[in-house]
């Protein structure tokens, strides 16, 4: 492949000797260990699809593919008739949708910064927020649901409380990570200047956190319009009590035009959190 | 520059380096046994080879880069001794350019530019947001400096290199500090760009008395402005003395090799 | 896989029957107590039928229905309602139905804070739980002469699936001349306990739930037996009961159903579905009775 | 105050720029304000419940902890099991189907039209419920712990699909712009411009999305396979409280492993191998 | 250099550029009219003040910036007409050094140099990561010519500023191209190494005569190594000949005040 001789090998000033092999340091070791992690999840996936885990029948599926197709088929006759009874629940829902999304973001903004490692040095707070966080998102939401109906009465108050927890535990994941990940480069700025961690985090680590910041926000406000299930169990109405509704008599058509409803909520929070991206990032 | 009122800006700090070694997590030994003094006032250019441990000297003097021996002294203060409060109240004294320029690119430059005021801003004020008028006056002046004021209000993001890197110079004049830490702080500018840049380190460390210390690769810089040069090579001082009367002898200490052959050697 | 071989015949009537049979186990949420496992039923059925039978707890009555309706399920141990849902949309035999302490049948009961307002007589306790209006007799219907007072309260109901939570409940409201959409300030809860609490707590001052939900949450509140006070019980509502799918044979179902139906009156096996399920007897099911919650839901307009 | 340049004597006072004003930004600002104080003021919430919050909290710890009822641990720990075998399979699932998808919704990497499908397919995976998939791909493969992974498998590309385009539009552009440069095609930006500086979130999403599929309870409860979830909901649905302490902490500890994975993964990731 | 199969590596390309305007989202115009006429084999200078466009007339150059009206040919290639796969090709043939460096930063420096290859690679290599012992071999010539074949499996993160820069040359020397551009290719490097760049640079032009087409902030660089000048002034061309001979009236007219004066504010 070599034609033309390089450069440098013509050049008598350069130190290195005409045609003398490269000193190519050695590749550094350790490399297979990627290749071991990807064995080791080939290996788990092949051990989950055998016949003793959970067993993979394919089988099944080529012959009974039809079933879930008319199933779909009948997803796709939305009742118009039906929409004067889903505007009160879908109004609900997004009320409590946006005061728990509201709540959450609040919360969720300092602790994110105390949950990652650029905007917290200090290894024992950080912990301590992170386990904490843990157990709040280790709790499902049915439990948070059912406690706090005994807690604080039925009603929106414990369907918001549990969404807040719901949405700090997501919020305060996704974007702790995302500052973990980032340029430590402006921080250190920030700190070169003589700024308090505090000042730090306010003035430089939040523009930078803020695109991924709301972006979470707005993820979770579709995640609390689509998790309104919970808001039925604790008796604050909502769609999910009128899924469960129409459900419990098998009227896909009904269910179709919530579900409709539903879509248009989730694309124009979609179409909002990539404008508000495009502005940001 | 306003006079910080527990604080005598003019009477600026020396750097002391006793014995210094760093040695980075990856195994490289940036910095080797490198002893300094530095007075209060002087003017200091450090060169060497790219990978020679500039950088990593700078970043010692603030304390960004922990010594992994030894031991550093700016102004009375003994890094690595201090309470978090303290550090941050001896950073707030030294003003740092960096190589990378370190902004925040999605705020804008105004914010950028501030960020060399928190140390003296009380920590409601930043987290509203609201600063001074005189911090913001100072920040303007700046900018104004450094000839970017048009760009005041436009995202970090969207400037040129070079622009970029006046923000940095602006954040650190902003600071009105007792030490100048510069990391090439020309190195994207143009010569009129760069002198007048040069220039303003100059005038801070003639009329306010100023310590600065300016990592610098081109050598013509570094004789016109230094009154003192550091040469650096693998972490270990190789030249010390004045910038103006260094030799060519000096320079191939610091390069390893002759100017004059490099120079052949581009033709 | 296991229900596999029992699927596809929807075109040829009941073809040869399968190799392995899926059963479905929906507890019913009025049942009090928790249902975690199908084993021992479906032992006892492979064993005596010779075809491998697996079992499932499930939780969702439309999931249920719909695996019975897809070939996926065989036997289904359903709510009434959905019993009634099985053989309407799917064809399938309701074959037998449960009893519990002697009863097939249960009633809904509502419950009040203020048993001034809603007790004509004083209210009497049992087990550590007060009952009025002679509701205390455990059978229903009972005290349906005190419901008027309910115009106009606070009122804790489920959705519109649950027998005892909602369709009773509002059907007699309904008749006692009350309109339950703006006469009544609903609360709509989706569990039982969370429709109790509600009455505990004074978020509503009337609730529906199953007789008696008041045992689920004593653990919460120990008190609930005497802060809650149970004044009326409606008619009563049939227990779950087994239907079996269309895809089996007549032998096959006849052959299922006389080996539960045996099974239960072993006195072994009746102990294990009483401590498992609180089945004390599976007695053949009169399919005229089970009907008369879907035409409960009917009068409501829910269907 | 003095300026720093008393010799630059010419000098007029400072004139800084006017802030300009983003008419753009204020609107939706205000309307989002608007939004929100509606929503807060419409909403029926009896604020001062929360005051007796904190007893309550103190009794149902209590509740919960006191007495922990060991011997469902067992149990506990078998369903887990099942939960990470279903979670694991539609975890890989998932991954492997929304993983090309993910780039191809990105901007700027596929024809408008092919990202918007993937966009819209996205969301309404999302709109769905999870128990209207669950059902449906129950009446395939029936009552099995395969439906459950399937099911995962189907609400995990909605998440990660999303997740995944949103970080690759947020990448730095300047390695991008490089392989470009180099003349590199589409797949190849993405391969050496896009994903060294993406892999983190990517690696972050796919372990997060993991401990969720470990924890869903609505849908494997629902399809009668069980699950560490399930079970959770049960015992809570009878409130029974000190076999809820235990499932807690059985989860607790998961969550946390799956936590301490995914940092470790990132931390070579962000700061590189550990050649100590 | 190796020669592609397909094509004679010497036969480089010239660059056409027809009255070109260029404006960014923001209103800012970065390019004003320009037209240029680079004959192939040229090595051409590109000066003036930060934030005059030459950044935007490389990018530009390449197709990474669209231009809002005007045309660009390279070689026999307009921009903007070609398919993305023609685009692909014709990128693969202009190596880039840019500003910022663009490295993939959590990628090993020798992952970086390999994109240089990617328009000579099948894409399921390339995907793999299984690139060919001949293209490795390229990659470790660049490496070493640039002076950092040590740092190799390093993570590019973990490099010194001139290090980073050092590596993003490799990779556009790798790409074994028809035309260079660099776009401060020096900024931040030392003496010798800054020449010992710019000095094969220059080789690459005259021994294989590849068009070259560099910004630089530096006059006695452009000086030294350019032979011809370009002088950019707020987006627009106002100097454009023989590098040698600039004069100082040039300066001024690129620079808008005097060179000397500029040196004198510095003082
Ligand atoms: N992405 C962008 N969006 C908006 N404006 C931009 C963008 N990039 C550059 N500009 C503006 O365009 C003008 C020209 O920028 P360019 O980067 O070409 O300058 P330059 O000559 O390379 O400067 P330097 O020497 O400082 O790198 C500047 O005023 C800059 O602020
Ligand atoms: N974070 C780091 N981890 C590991 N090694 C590092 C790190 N930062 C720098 N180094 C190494 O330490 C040595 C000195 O780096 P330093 O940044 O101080 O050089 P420099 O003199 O500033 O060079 P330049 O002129 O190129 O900026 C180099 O070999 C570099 O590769
Ligand atoms: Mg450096
Ligand atoms: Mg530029």
């Amino acid at each position: 492949m070599r034609a033309a001789p390089t450069p440098a090998s013509t050049s008598g000033a350069d130190p290195r000797a005409a045609g003398a092999p490269l000193a190519v340091p050695p590749r550094p070791a350790g490399r297979w260990k990627p290749w071991a992690a990807f064995a080791v999840v080939v290996l788990l996936t092949a051990a989950t699809l055998s016949p003793w885990a959970i067993g993979f029948d394919a089988d099944a599926i080529a012959r009974n593919w039809r079933n879930g197709a008319d199933r779909i088929v009948k997803l796709f006759s939305p009742d118009w008739s039906f929409f004067p009874r889903t505007v009160e629940p879908m109004l609900e829902t997004l009320q409590m949708a946006v005061v728990a999304t509201v709540v959450g973001a609040a919360v969720a903004l300092p602790v994110s910064m105390w949950a990652a490692r650029p905007t917290n040095p200090n290894r024992w707070t950080r912990g301590a927020v992170r386990l904490a966080l843990n157990v709040v998102r280790a709790v499902p939401e049915l439990l948070y649901a059912a406690v706090l109906v005994a807690m604080v009465g039925v009603g929106a108050l414990p369907g918001v409380i549990a969404l807040v927890l719901f949405n700090v535990g997501i919020i305060v994941k996704m974007v702790s990570e995302t500052i973990d990940g980032s340029d430590r480069g402006p921080l250190e700025a920030g700190r070169a200047a003589g700024a308090t961690q505090t000042q730090i985090n306010r003035t430089i680590a939040l523009p930078e956190m803020l695109p991924s910041f709301v972006n979470q926000t707005l993820y979770v406000l579709e995640l609390n319009v689509r998790a309104s299930s919970v808001l039925g169990l604790v008796g604050a109405g909502g769609l999910g009590l009128l899924v469960d509704a129409v459900r419990t008599y098998y009227r896909y058509d009904q269910l179709s035009l919530i579900i409709l409803e539903i879509l248009v909520a989730v694309l124009v929070i979609d179409l909002v959190s990539s404008i508000v991206r495009r502005r940001l990032v | 520059m306003t006079v910080a009122p527990q604080q005598v800006t003019s009477r600026s700090w020396p750097v002391r380096v006793r014995d210094v070694t760093v040695r980075y997590p990856g195994g490289v030994t940036a910095l080797d046994g490198v002893t300094l003094d530095i007075e209060a006032g002087e003017m200091v250019s450090v060169v060497g080879l790219s990978g020679s441990g500039k950088s990593t000297l700078i970043r010692t003097i603030n304390g960004l880069v922990p010594v992994t021996s030894g031991e550093v002294t700016v102004g009375e203060h003994t890094l690595g001794s201090l309470s978090s409060r303290q550090t941050c109240a001896v950073r707030g004294s030294i003003g740092m350019i960096f190589q990378g320029f370190n902004l925040a690119k999605r705020t804008t430059v105004l914010n950028n530019v501030l960020v060399g005021r928190l140390a003296h801003t009380p920590t409601w004020r930043t987290l509203l947001g609201a600063y001074t008028a005189a911090d913001k006056q100072l920040a303007f002046e700046a900018l104004d400096r450094v000839g970017i004021l048009d760009k005041t209000w436009q995202r970090a993001s969207n400037l040129s290199g070079g622009q970029q890197q006046r923000v940095a110079i602006a954040r650190a004049l902003t600071q009105e500090p007792r030490i100048v830490l510069a990391d090439e702080p020309v190195a994207s500018l143009d010569p009129p760009s760069a002198h007048a840049v040069m220039g303003d380190l100059r005038r801070i460390n003639t009329e306010l008395g100023i310590t600065v210390l300016t990592n610098l690769h081109l050598l013509d810089l570094a004789r016109e402005y230094g009154t003192r040069m550091i040469g650096l090579r693998a972490g270990r001082v190789v030249y010390d003395g004045p910038a103006a009367t260094a030799s060519d002898a000096v320079f191939e200490e610091i390069y390893g090799r002759s100017i004059r052959q490099q120079d052949v050697l581009g033709g | 896989a296991c229900s596999s071989d029992a699927s596809g015949s929807t075109d040829g009537g009941p073809a040869a029957d399968p190799t392995s049979l899926t059963l479905a186990l929906v507890p019913s949420q009025d049942q009090g107590g928790l249902v975690d496992t199908a084993k021992p039923l479906t032992d006892f059925l492979t064993d005596e039928l010779g075809i491998e039978v697996t079992g499932v707890v499930s939780k969702d009555y439309q999931a249920a229905v719909e695996a019975m309706g897809a070939g996926q399920a065989q036997i289904g141990f359903l709510p009434s309602l959905q019993l009634w849902q099985a053989s309407d949309m799917y064809d399938a035999s309701v074959v037998l139905q449960t009893e519990r302490n002697g009863n097939i049948s249960y009633p809904a009961q509502l419950m009040t804070n203020n048993p001034d307002k809603y007790c004509d007589d004083t209210p009497v306790e049992r087990d550590g739980k007060l009952f009025c209006n002679g509701a205390d007799a455990l059978v229903g219907p009972a005290g349906l002469d005190s419901i008027t007072k309910v115009e106009g309260a606070k009122v804790a109901l489920l959705g519109p699936g649950s027998p005892a939570g909602y369709i009773y409940p509002v059907l007699a409201l309904k008749n006692a001349g009350i309109d339950t959409d703006n006469g009544i300030e609903q609360i709509p809860v989706t569990t039982n306990d969370a429709s109790v609490l509600a009455v505990y707590n004074g978020d509503a001052e009337v609730g529906f739930s199953f007789w008696d939900a008041r045992d689920i949450v004593t653990k919460d509140v120990p008190d609930v037996g005497q802060e809650v006070v149970v004044f009326a019980l409606t008619d009563e509502i049939p227990n779950d009961g087994v239907a079996l799918s269309a895809d089996l044979s007549p032998e096959l179902q006849d052959k299922i159903t006389t080996a539960l139906a045996d099974y239960s009156s072993t006195p072994e096996g009746s102990q294990i579905l009483t401590d498992i399920y609180s089945i004390s007897k599976l007695a053949p099911a009169d399919p005229s009775t089970l009907d008369v919650v879907a035409q409960a839901a009917e009068k409501l307009g829910l269907q | 105050m003095t300026t720093l340049a008393p010799t630059r004597t010419t000098r007029t006072e400072v004139v800084a720029p006017r802030r300009p004003v983003r008419v753009l930004r204020a609107v939706a600002l205000s309307a989002a304000t608007a939004v929100a104080l509606a929503a807060f003021w419409s909403v029926d919430i009896q604020w001062s419940r929360l005051a007796s919050l904190p007893g309550q909290v103190v009794h149902y710890l209590d509740l919960m902890f006191s007495a922990p009822s060991w011997d469902k641990l067992p149990e506990a720990l078998r369903q887990t099991l099942r939960s990470v075998e279903m979670a694991w399979l539609g975890t890989v699932l998932g991954v492997l189907v929304s993983f090309p998808l993910s780039f191809l919704a990105a901007r700027g990497y596929a024809p408008a039209p092919v990202r918007a499908g993937l966009r819209g397919l996205f969301s309404l995976i999302r709109a769905v419920p999870e128990i209207i998939i669950a059902i449906i791909i129950l009446s395939v493969t029936g009552l099995t712990p395969l439906t459950g992974a399937l099911a995962l498998a189907v609400n995990s590309v909605g998440t990660l699909g999303k997740w995944g385009y949103e970080s690759v539009e947020g990448v730095d552009h300047g390695p991008v712009e490089a392989v470009r440069a180099a003349g590199g095609s589409t797949v190849e930006a993405l391969r050496w411009g896009v994903w060294p500086g993406a892999a983190t979130d990517f690696f972050s999403f796919w372990l997060y999305r993991f401990e969720i599929n470990v924890r869903a309870s609505a849908v494997l409860g629902l399809i009668g396979v069980g699950g560490i979830g399930d079970m959770l909901t049960s015992y809570t649905q009878y409130r029974e409280w000190s076999t809820v302490g235990v499932l807690l902490i059985v989860v607790v500890v998961v969550t946390m492993g799956i936590d301490a994975i995914s940092g470790a993964v990132r931390r070579r990731l962000t700061d590189g191998s550990t050649t100590r």
